[in-house]
């Protein structure tokens, strides 16, 4: 499959300014700057914004606690986005969410969760919607592989099989759910199987790889469009860093994580572009500099920004 | 005005609101062609169909996550758990997705759903189906709590939620669902606000403020006592969240003696915060007996119906509670 | 397969006691004397009796709502367990937990459950016990084709199958929960097709064949006391009452209803043992006749027996 | 005497026992090599092996209805939900299987367990890694609730807690993890009995009651009171249910006035009953200023670390309450 050029371009741009807000999050937090916890997606870049960019206008995405590159495929203002990291009330949370809950509803961005499969219902009902409105969008649920453990898994999909709504459960497999291993937490080596409990489809993707992801999502997205129902879509990939601020991984060895950063999604579309011609090596390095400085400013903006007031704390509970 | 049940008032509620307003759905198990477990939504499925009736799995976790994702993205669904004690299933739904949606995003969400289900013993279906929760969810910011005790209240206060944009908790009550009474089904309109509590008696000697099924025996208590010449306001808040506080603290104000009647097992109850609002409120410094609380004991409900009887407060016992306040004022 | 003669007719017998048992409820109920509800498993008696007969010395079951057959086949005391559902201060629980909860934890019977789906984690957890301590005892956990749907189903199977526990998830499918039937409840048709998320066997046996359960269940025990883990088993069966007490069953025909009926498990029961000439005419009769005299004489005695005093109300809430 | 944190209290607690009695084991997420999220198990899977440290998968309800039925049939299992917001997902197994066995059974089970749970705010975790939710858990008769306050406390309640016959809901607090205190870790079998409170400051004039992390500030709170010439009694249940109703009523006889301090949202908060516990007393007749309660506001835990720290009462807040509880009287 091929991804039109400029699709591919803004991609590839997206996927730096993760991987660029990612380090720079983690630099905030080992300097006291960014506070409570987050978890980093830097390595699952590929599979966070390659889905979200196969997604139409109108589309609705729901993003699991490990959220950033979902977020940033998906669109997203990188200053509201970095002020929400750092408290502010210029944050999409008005500095009350955090790294675990940036969202942006009226925009489709159903909300990262801080409740691990806590997203698949919520899924279920957002498509739900799309159906009963007729809008002809669907919706992308992200989790992990730890998260098809939940019971809020099961009774997701299977609720969504018989309804036949309009949403992709994209699963991305990064081998760990915390410290546990898949081969521990499931006896099955491929989360895709579990479709066979709903009657849906359950495809694999590389989630390394932009093409595959994009595709097997625009597929899926058709598949929903169609009327025929839910697909299960499981990414494979895998996290460079640990679970989450504090995390010693000894669950893992260093040959593991060496390997898996050969197969780094952000160089493997960057060659690609050089390779085929699409841009110069130079371009390349602009947009990689564009990246960073992107997030350098959106750092900068979230940083001078205004804490919320605390007269603010007891708004919003209710409508 | 029209003679109905509880459980008819319930229905009407819903579908007119459903007439009304297109993107009200209602969704639950064997709430379609079957009518629900207590035939609440008998017919309904018939005149509204599939699309806006549903039939759901046992799934009680994703039946209330649904309805939170479907409610945040535009459409206003009422949702049924067939017997409250399985909530237990919906918890992380209800209190960690749909009742913190709005703060947590920024006030940039909302969350306009009603979770109906009888609570309360009385049927002889034992300890998994017969608790009293309500005060689970009082505790929960972002969540309203309604516990109506007539079919009028059931009616006004189910279309208030309705059209409520947060999430709603509507504990009906079993033994309720066949009571009758006048409702203003053709007054245009007839909505109860939330958070206004009803005096069901006027009274000036004691203060008992109840709710749900407990306000008919405090009635009778109130009767009862009458004819001993001794005058009791019943107080019924209706809404548990958000609670009339005024009109509690004023009658209590008024009578200087306060008993609250629940049905919930005793320890952890919402009587407790009644009591609460009210000694820390100025009407404090009017109260001239202790505060009584009359409530469920704490057990898990029995099967055996002489038991099942015994675990809820009395008539007798309630009568016996207003004596013994007069007797200290 | 085979099943020795003295098993055959005691299952026999128990099979005729679950279904006077459940007719003398009915009968009760009609008349008031009965209260609550109840869920009869008249036309499940093969799959209720001879499942829980397939097990050995110190095996556990954990029962459904629907279960009445099953403790029968697990083996109970008469009175005992009638008195209970008159709520009698002899029955089972004193009276205090009724026909949903009929339980005797001391002899392997975990109890029934009102909570749809309650059974699977704790009969898990009672397969920990029987590993932990090396018992070589299984557990049979029964529940039905509704009950898969719930989220507890899910993490169940697949926590058991990690641990590779000795628990048999026994899944009685009589095509509805409640009101609802399979093809309206999941998209699939096997039950046993759910086995596949979590890497352990699915086997579908004959729920009105005392034969083929008996040999499923025999098996799948073997596999658990084997060390290799869980089973799922399907039992294809039928209910021939409304979902519990008061049901109109406006979602099923007579025709469905009485083809099953044609399929009594009872009848076929009684057929192959006079067929094989294991016993007469006569002698079965007379079997059919002490089942009926049993319940009758329970009733009796539950009827006769004095109801708990109130005294006892605020007993035994904690140990 | 050994000094340790309140994290190594509770490991030390649990360690022991499982050295004493076979049959105790320890299940939850990444409880084993990684030490749990807040390394609380640190070095146990090393010392206990995998057949009595388990991992399990991301999958809170069958956590706790794998301890149920393990409990029932003679293991003494200790579970760990990891925040205890995640107890919304196991809600079912505690509250109508575990809680609920033994009664609804007759008396015929028995289900010894301990399920360990971190609550409260103050990491920065936001709405959903934040709260108190014990009032729940107070609220299902057949449950235990355990609430320990240093780590003395959490050692001797641990302990009794695990060789308790009944489900025990220990609740611990992320921001009491590193505080450390003496340990009578050399005291043969240091059991502390569950419903016993704890004086942790005599005093005259005023009594507070106040459990966890409040504790401390209450302590402060009353150092601060002291130099102002008031004396204040602080007054630990240590464990909400069974409640230690008479070490209350006793001190609020003695001081005439009372202050309930409690980090959860308020409204349905376990001070509601600690209140009711006392105006339906006879410790009512001594009140002399209206019953006070600081609690936690009510509202989801923010993620802004200053509007976090807001919500919860402070040192200054239980000052003043002093003060106007003692000008009043
Ligand atoms: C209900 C719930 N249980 C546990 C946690 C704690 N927790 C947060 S992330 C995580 C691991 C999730 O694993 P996986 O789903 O594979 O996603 P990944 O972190 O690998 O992206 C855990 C256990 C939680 N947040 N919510
Ligand atoms: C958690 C829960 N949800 C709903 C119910 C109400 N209920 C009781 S039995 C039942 C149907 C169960 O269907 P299935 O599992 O197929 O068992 P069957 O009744 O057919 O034997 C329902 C919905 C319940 N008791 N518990
Ligand atoms: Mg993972
Ligand atoms: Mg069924």
């Amino acid at each position: 499959m091929s991804i039109e050029r400029e699709t591919l371009l803004e991609m590839y741009l997206r996927m730096n300014q993760a991987r660029a807000f990612e380090e720079k999050v983690k630099w905030g937090f080992a300097r006291g700057m960014i506070h409570g916890t987050t978890h980093l997606s830097i390595g699952q870049e590929a599979s966070g914004v390659a889905s979200c960019m196969a997604l139409d206008q109108g589309d609705k995405a729901s993003l699991s606690h490990r959220g950033h590159s979902a977020a940033i495929g998906f669109g997203v203002d990188l200053n509201k986005m970095m002020s929400e990291l750092l408290g502010r009330a210029n944050g999409y949370c008005k500095g009350k969410g955090g790294s675990m809950h940036i969202a942006d509803i009226e925009n489709g961005n159903l909300g990262a969760n801080g409740i691990v499969g806590g997203g698949f219902s919520i899924s279920v009902g957002a498509a739900l919607t799309q159906q009963y409105q007729e809008t002809g969008n669907v919706v992308l649920c992200f989790a992990g592989d730890g998260a098809t453990n939940e019971g809020n898994f099961h009774e997701s999909l299977n609720l969504a099989s018989i309804w036949k709504l309009p949403v992709i459960f994209y699963i991305e497999n990064n081998l760990y759910a915390m410290s546990n291993p898949l081969e521990k937490h499931m006896n099955i080596t491929d989360i895709a199987d579990r479709a066979a409990s709903y009657g849906m489809p359950g495809v694999i993707c590389d989630g390394n790889d932009v093409f595959d992801v994009y595709q097997t999502i625009q597929e899926a997205a058709k598949h929903c469009r169609e009327g025929k129902g839910p697909v299960l879509v499981e990414s494979k990939t895998y996290r460079w860093d640990g679970h989450s601020k504090s995390d010693a991984q000894a669950y893992r060895t260093m040959e593991e994580r060496q390997e898996w950063m050969a197969k780094d999604p952000i160089l493997r579309l960057r060659n690609h572009i050089i390779e085929e011609g699409i841009k110069t090596l130079e371009e390349v390095d602009a947009i990689d500099a564009k990246a960073k400085q992107d997030i350098e400013e959106a750092f900068e903006f979230a940083w001078n920004s205004p804490e919320p007031d605390v007269s603010t704390l007891m708004e919003d509970v209710y409508a | 005005m029209k003679t109905m049940t509880y459980a008819e008032a319930i229905r009407e509620a819903m579908s007119e609101e459903m007439r009304r307003d297109e993107n009200v759905m209602f969704m639950g198990e064997d709430v379609g062609l079957y009518g629900g477990a207590f035939g609440i939504s008998v017919g309904m499925f018939d005149e509204f169909g599939p699309k806006r009736v549903k039939d759901t799995p046992i799934s009680e976790a994703v039946i209330a996550g649904a309805a939170a994702g479907a409610a945040a993205t535009g459409l206003r669904p009422i949702m049924e758990i067939m017997f409250s004690d399985f909530f237990t299933i919906s918890m992380d739904a209800l209190v960690n997705q749909a009742a913190k949606m709005r703060y947590m995003f920024g006030g940039k969400a909302q969350v306009p759903m009603v979770c109906r289900t009888p609570g309360g013993s009385g049927t002889g279906a034992a300890a998994q189906h017969s608790q009293s929760l309500e005060a689970w969810f009082c505790h929960v910011p972002g969540i309203k709590v309604v516990t109506p005790s007539t079919p009028a209240d059931a009616y006004g206060l189910l279309k208030a939620s309705i059209r409520d944009n947060n999430p709603v908790v509507f504990i009906e009550q079993k033994l309720l669902y066949r009571t009758s009474g006048e409702v203003p089904v053709d007054q245009d309109d007839f909505i109860i606000p939330l958070g206004v509590a009803d005096v069901k008696r006027e009274g000036t000697d004691v203060t008992i403020v109840t709710y749900g099924r407990m306000v008919q025996r405090a009635l009778e208590a109130a009767e009862i006592a009458a004819e001993k010449g001794i005058s009791v306001e019943v107080v019924d808040p209706r809404t548990l969240q958000p609670l009339d506080k005024d009109t509690i603290i004023k009658s209590v104000e008024k009578t200087g003696k306060l008993i609250v009647v629940v049905e919930a097992a005793q320890t952890g109850s919402y009587a407790g915060e009644i009591i609460a609002t009210i000694t820390e409120s100025d009407a404090f410094d009017f109260l001239d007996a202790p505060v009584q609380r009359l409530c469920g004991k704490d057990v898990p409900i029995p099967y055996n119906p002489t038991l099942e009887a015994a675990v809820v407060p009395q008539v007798d016992e309630i009568v016996a509670a207003i004596e013994k306040a007069v007797n200290r004022g």
